[in-house]
């Protein structure tokens, strides 16, 4: 799809471009929560809104032959690194078109021919998969790299320790991206660990790591350009910590009691996208121009939605496809059927 | 006033705590009630300190239920799904099972983790899983597994006074049910299933969610002039085995049902010792009903095309009456 | 020449190493040859690249091969002891096993997960389990418990080459067996099972280490006039219920023996399969052979009276042939 | 037994009894090592020969109504903390008189009324059950503090991160104590993690910590006063670090081909009772009176053997005891029996 870009300013045009991938997901998550509400969303739908300078900042930086490992807040990630926002809905609605032929879902979005390598509903779970693909790449000489998103909430696993300690020792390819947005579902940070900032998690192992405003869409981006920049140089893992809010409940259809009123307003004073357009029309951007990115993007994302609507629905006969791969177990070996 | 299976399960959880000062609660966002609400205004009432938020550790606060059960304390461990007890699976199975055998009496472990297992409107692969005969597979461990909302009650107030750990696996699917919990009811007793319905023709054996499939199924077939009885085993370790058998002995055919896929599932158990125990009681062949050999999927139309349900029940029941 | 079990494990691994340049041994200690000695010598010839030492993080360790897997490589991952896989379950379970399934068959993970299970000498609780019913109930993964050298040898060729996540399961008291591997031995299928000894009265299923014991019950009971079918299943999923059937179809009469605690065990399922499928065709209650429901204890003496053995499966035997 | 130490030098003549403590486990150890190579011991054997001063410098601050919990390498915590020597060997050759009555076994010592509450064979499985038994005392208002020791390599596993988070939360009165001897088995540190001291792992958490020379008694009991009281007092957990080294192999029959001869014998030459020895020596103690304290625990050792080998052997008519304890669940309810 596009370049990777890995060093310096990319140019006004570039930053219209990434402010354009801003209102996409934003368009994208309004459209999941419509869907959602209206009951057309199976399962959990957990937005990305409010977080997503994070998602373009850091996939700016990413070609398809990167890996890219996500949680159950993935939407956004999946969207920025270039995957079919069509086949992206289609999947999260549960259609036969969607990008896993609806197997997957929401919280499972694979895009593999785009090094969407996995979302995963286990917090915590794609910190190793994302080592793994990174050391697949080291063993096998290839210059792609593993990046992999996650919450604040995941340091609290074990697994997060077990995998920087093995990516610093093996010294592998993988930037790991925290989004902290400092709650895991309905419990604030404070609550879940005295460690304010994940990246301090990074200094007994002596990993690379920076903490960004993961608001501030050219400040991710410039440190997701030296991150990567560094991993890709063969120097070992990163820990990337993005400071950013969750614009939205922690799935769609939680009220937030736990929030209070000025909470949430100054979550919302701090959208990224509104502090994107600010920094834009200071560079003389007019406004009318950048209303119609904006406008663009909602358009795309409302003919997305008419589009996956449009695909059949997951077929059936499909339901005990894919179990196993060898020939010899594809007749499914459980209980006789 | 009929309450819910999550109501009920609220009050045997307000009641123990009030009753017992050792009775404390910990897990993932719990005091600000559970990711379904099961522990809502517990914290208010019982205090931060008896109710206790987490953070998303599963393996460390199944440990720390574990010594503060060697210590004194009855925790109850709240684990969001089933899907995720595989995190603290080292603690349950290799600790808080074996503590009172490896000591050799000295040390027990009175601890009750609460689970939420099956599939519902599409969680998908990894927030679906019935995994309970994992469970059931470890000397040790007690297994509860309750199919309404009065059951829920009584066995969880059972549970957390026992004094051996126990896997408490509550069912999404139950939990918006309601039911009225009668006066004076006397609690269930652990390792006693009920008959959730009497028959003469065939004995269904289920448990959690399917039992009320099997209900269903069971009208379904009187229409058609089977009487079919349904044992809700309530308790899948200790398996009550003389209410089977009793069952059995009267209708000589048996269909097993359960949301787990079969493969290795508790009904195989079940099949297992009606096999060996009584064979010569069975006219028919057992019929396992259970979920299609694959993860759970995430739309409703294959959900529905591996998921068990109530039709599945009464094709059984037919062919083992036919 | 024969060799021992662990010097064919270690040629397997050694010809695939040479074969394969995506195969990569990882687990702890494997460079210095693994707690057993079974991978010595392979760093020193493939390279500490291949074959790598990592730290005790079993869940970091199983996420490692799983997305190593997703990306090329063919990971042999070694867990210690089965009791230690409860650490990597989460994986396992809800990554490796569903991979394939939840990408709608965008990504495969091709990985083998050696461990060692089983009783031997007073390893007691925590090193001794024999775990491998909870993975016959996950569908996507593949369970491989060999019985001999010769079996280790060729099913652990053809789990590394298969393409699914393989559970490879070997048994510690089976690591000092020797055999001769015949040369151009085709190497076996994965989910075919296979008649260790022929007989006409009655069928003994088993795998792993039970195989040596139901062969030597054979021997006993023939010495009684019985003549005892012993069947390898050598893979527990996919479960070769076509070579089952044709032996009770011949026998009528079955036991079922594994080391593990019958309750939950595969012998449930193989049982069940029996009881639903091969109903008419059986003359006798099926007997279960297996460890008694306990933790398995420390001292000689206890460990012998949990453990199950030749004499049990004669017994068996006797009974299911009164 | 003995009071609770917990203040300033304890004075010469408790120095002589915790160089005796030393000699006792040392003995016990050698004994164990004897029997195991007779086949004796049934399963796997760890000594903690050469790490002695951590056990005895630790364990002279508590009492036995606080909790320890130790690992596979615990014989010489288990003896420190005031349990019969005799009532353990019986359980670690597997008799009916042992502490577990055969049950447990090595791995698995158990001794209730002294406090102490476990050893585990999982690695790092300990460290939750440490912190739970905090808990607990905190919870019901007990003075009572929790001792868990482990080794390097269980900072590896995730659930040491997990466990130190939760502890620093709740603020619980559990000492984690480290004994660093620089390998997992067969694997060096350096192979295991590029993090070498494991105290830094506290620093994230702001967890209070120090490292000790585990080999030097005096420092480990100075700083094991200053951990206990803090821990004592409130003031949260603390991760006591003491580099140390393993004497013997890993389990006995281990023959240690991953270690070099000049390695074994620096190992040697930092003897802990051997420095001790000097140490008190420098104070003027006579060079047979600790001959004699060394040869007492020699004999004690032996005299305990012939006691464990005259209990009667573990009862089979107990094997399934003691699986649960609800009245209702002692038929035994697996597999009907
Ligand atoms: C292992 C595990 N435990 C619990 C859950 C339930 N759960 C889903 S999201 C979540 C909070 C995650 O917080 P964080 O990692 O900060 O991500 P965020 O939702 O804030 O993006 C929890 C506890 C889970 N999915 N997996
Ligand atoms: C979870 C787990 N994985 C692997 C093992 C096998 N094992 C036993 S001891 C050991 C090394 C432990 O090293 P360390 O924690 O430093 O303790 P040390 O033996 O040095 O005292 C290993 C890997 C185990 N017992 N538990
Ligand atoms: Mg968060
Ligand atoms: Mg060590």
């Amino acid at each position: 799809m596009r370049a990777v870009i890995d060093t310096g300013d990319p140019g006004l045009e570039e930053w219209k471009r990434l402010f354009g991938q801003l209102w996409r997901i934003r368009a994208f998550e309004g459209q999941v929560q419509t869907l959602a509400a209206a009951g057309e969303v199976p399962g959990f739908a957990h937005l990305s809104t409010g977080q997503e300078a994070v998602a373009v900042g850091v996939c700016a930086h990413l070609g398809r032959e990167d890996a890219l490992f996500t949680s159950h807040r993935g939407h956004g990630h999946v969207l920025a690194k270039g995957s079919d926002a069509r086949a992206m809905l289609a999947e999260i609605i549960g259609r036969s078109t969607g990008l896993c032929q609806g197997h997957g879902g929401s919280m499972h979005l694979v895009d593999a021919p785009n090094g969407v390598l996995g979302a995963t509903g286990v917090v915590g779970g794609n910190l190793p998969l994302a080592a793994g693909a990174a050391w697949a790449a080291q063993a096998r000489g290839k210059a792609a790299i593993s990046v992999v998103f996650f919450g604040d909430g995941a340091t609290g696993a074990g697994i997060f320790h077990e995998t920087v300690n093995l990516s610093v020792l093996w010294q592998l390819p993988v930037l790991f991206v925290c989004e902290n947005n400092g709650y895991a579902e309905f419990t604030s940070r404070e609550e879940h660990s005295t460690v304010g900032s994940v990246r301090a998690f990074a200094d007994p192992y002596g990993m690379a790591a920076a903490t960004v405003d993961g608001n501030d869409l050219p400040a991710v981006f410039e440190a997701a350009r030296e991150a990567t920049a560094r991993v890709r140089s063969g120097a070992g893992p990163y820990l990337l910590e993005c400071m950013t809010h969750r614009m939205a409940g922690h799935y769609v259809g939680d009220a937030q009691h736990y929030r209070s009123r000025e909470e949430l307003a100054a979550v919302t004073a701090k959208c990224p996208i509104e502090r994107m357009k600010r920094r834009l029309l200071g560079l003389a951007v007019a406004r009318e121009e950048l209303d119609a990115i904006g406008e663009a993007a909602i358009r795309e994302m409302a003919q997305a939605v008419a589009d996956a609507r449009a695909g059949a629905p997951a077929d059936p006969r499909m339901a005990l496809c894919h179990v196993y791969g060898a020939p010899a177990l594809q007749a499914n070996p459980g209980a006789g059927e | 006033m009929s309450q819910t299976y999550i109501e009920l399960l609220r009050r045997a959880l307000d009641e123990e705590l009030s009753l017992d000062p050792a009775v404390h609660l910990l897990g993932e966002d719990v005091a600000a009630g559970g990711a379904f609400g099961v522990t809502k205004g517990l914290a208010q009432k019982h205090g931060a300190r008896r109710v206790r938020n987490t953070p998303i550790s599963e393996a460390a606060i199944a440990g720390l239920a574990t010594g503060a059960a060697l210590c004194g304390l009855r925790p109850v461990l709240e684990i969001m799904f089933i899907d995720f007890a595989t995190l603290a699976l080292d603690c349950l199975v290799n600790q808080s099972a074996k503590y009172r055998y490896m000591s050799g009496g000295q040390l027990a472990v009175p601890m009750v983790v609460r689970t939420q297992a099956g599939a519902a409107g599409g969680a998908a692969a990894q927030h679906s899983q019935s995994l309970e005969s994992w469970f059931i597979h470890v000397p040790g461990l007690v297994v509860v597994a309750p199919s309404s909302p009065v059951e829920a009650y009584g066995l969880l107030k059972r549970s957390i006074r026992l004094g051996d750990p126990v896997l408490f696996i509550e069912h999404k699917r139950l939990y918006a049910l309601r039911e009225e919990l009668p006066a004076n009811l006397p609690l269930p007793d652990i390792g006693r299933a009920r008959v959730a319905r009497a028959g003469c023709d065939v004995t269904v054996i289920t448990y959690s969610a399917m039992v009320g499939s099997a209900l269903e199924a069971a009208d379904i077939v009187a229409g058609q002039g089977l009487s079919a009885e349904v044992i809700d085993l309530r308790t899948l370790t200790p398996l009550d085995m003389q209410t089977v058998a009793a069952s059995v002995m009267k209708t000589h055919r048996v269909v097993i049902a359960h949301e787990a896929v079969r493969n290795g599932g508790v009904g195989a158990e079940i099949a297992a010792r009606l096999a060996g125990e009584l064979f010569d009681e069975l006219d028919a062949p057992i019929t396992r009903v259970g979920c299609r050999f694959a993860p759970i999927p995430f739309a409703p139309e294959l959900e529905r095309a591996v998921l068990p349900g109530t039709a599945d029940i009464v094709r059984a029941v037919q062919a083992a009456c036919a």
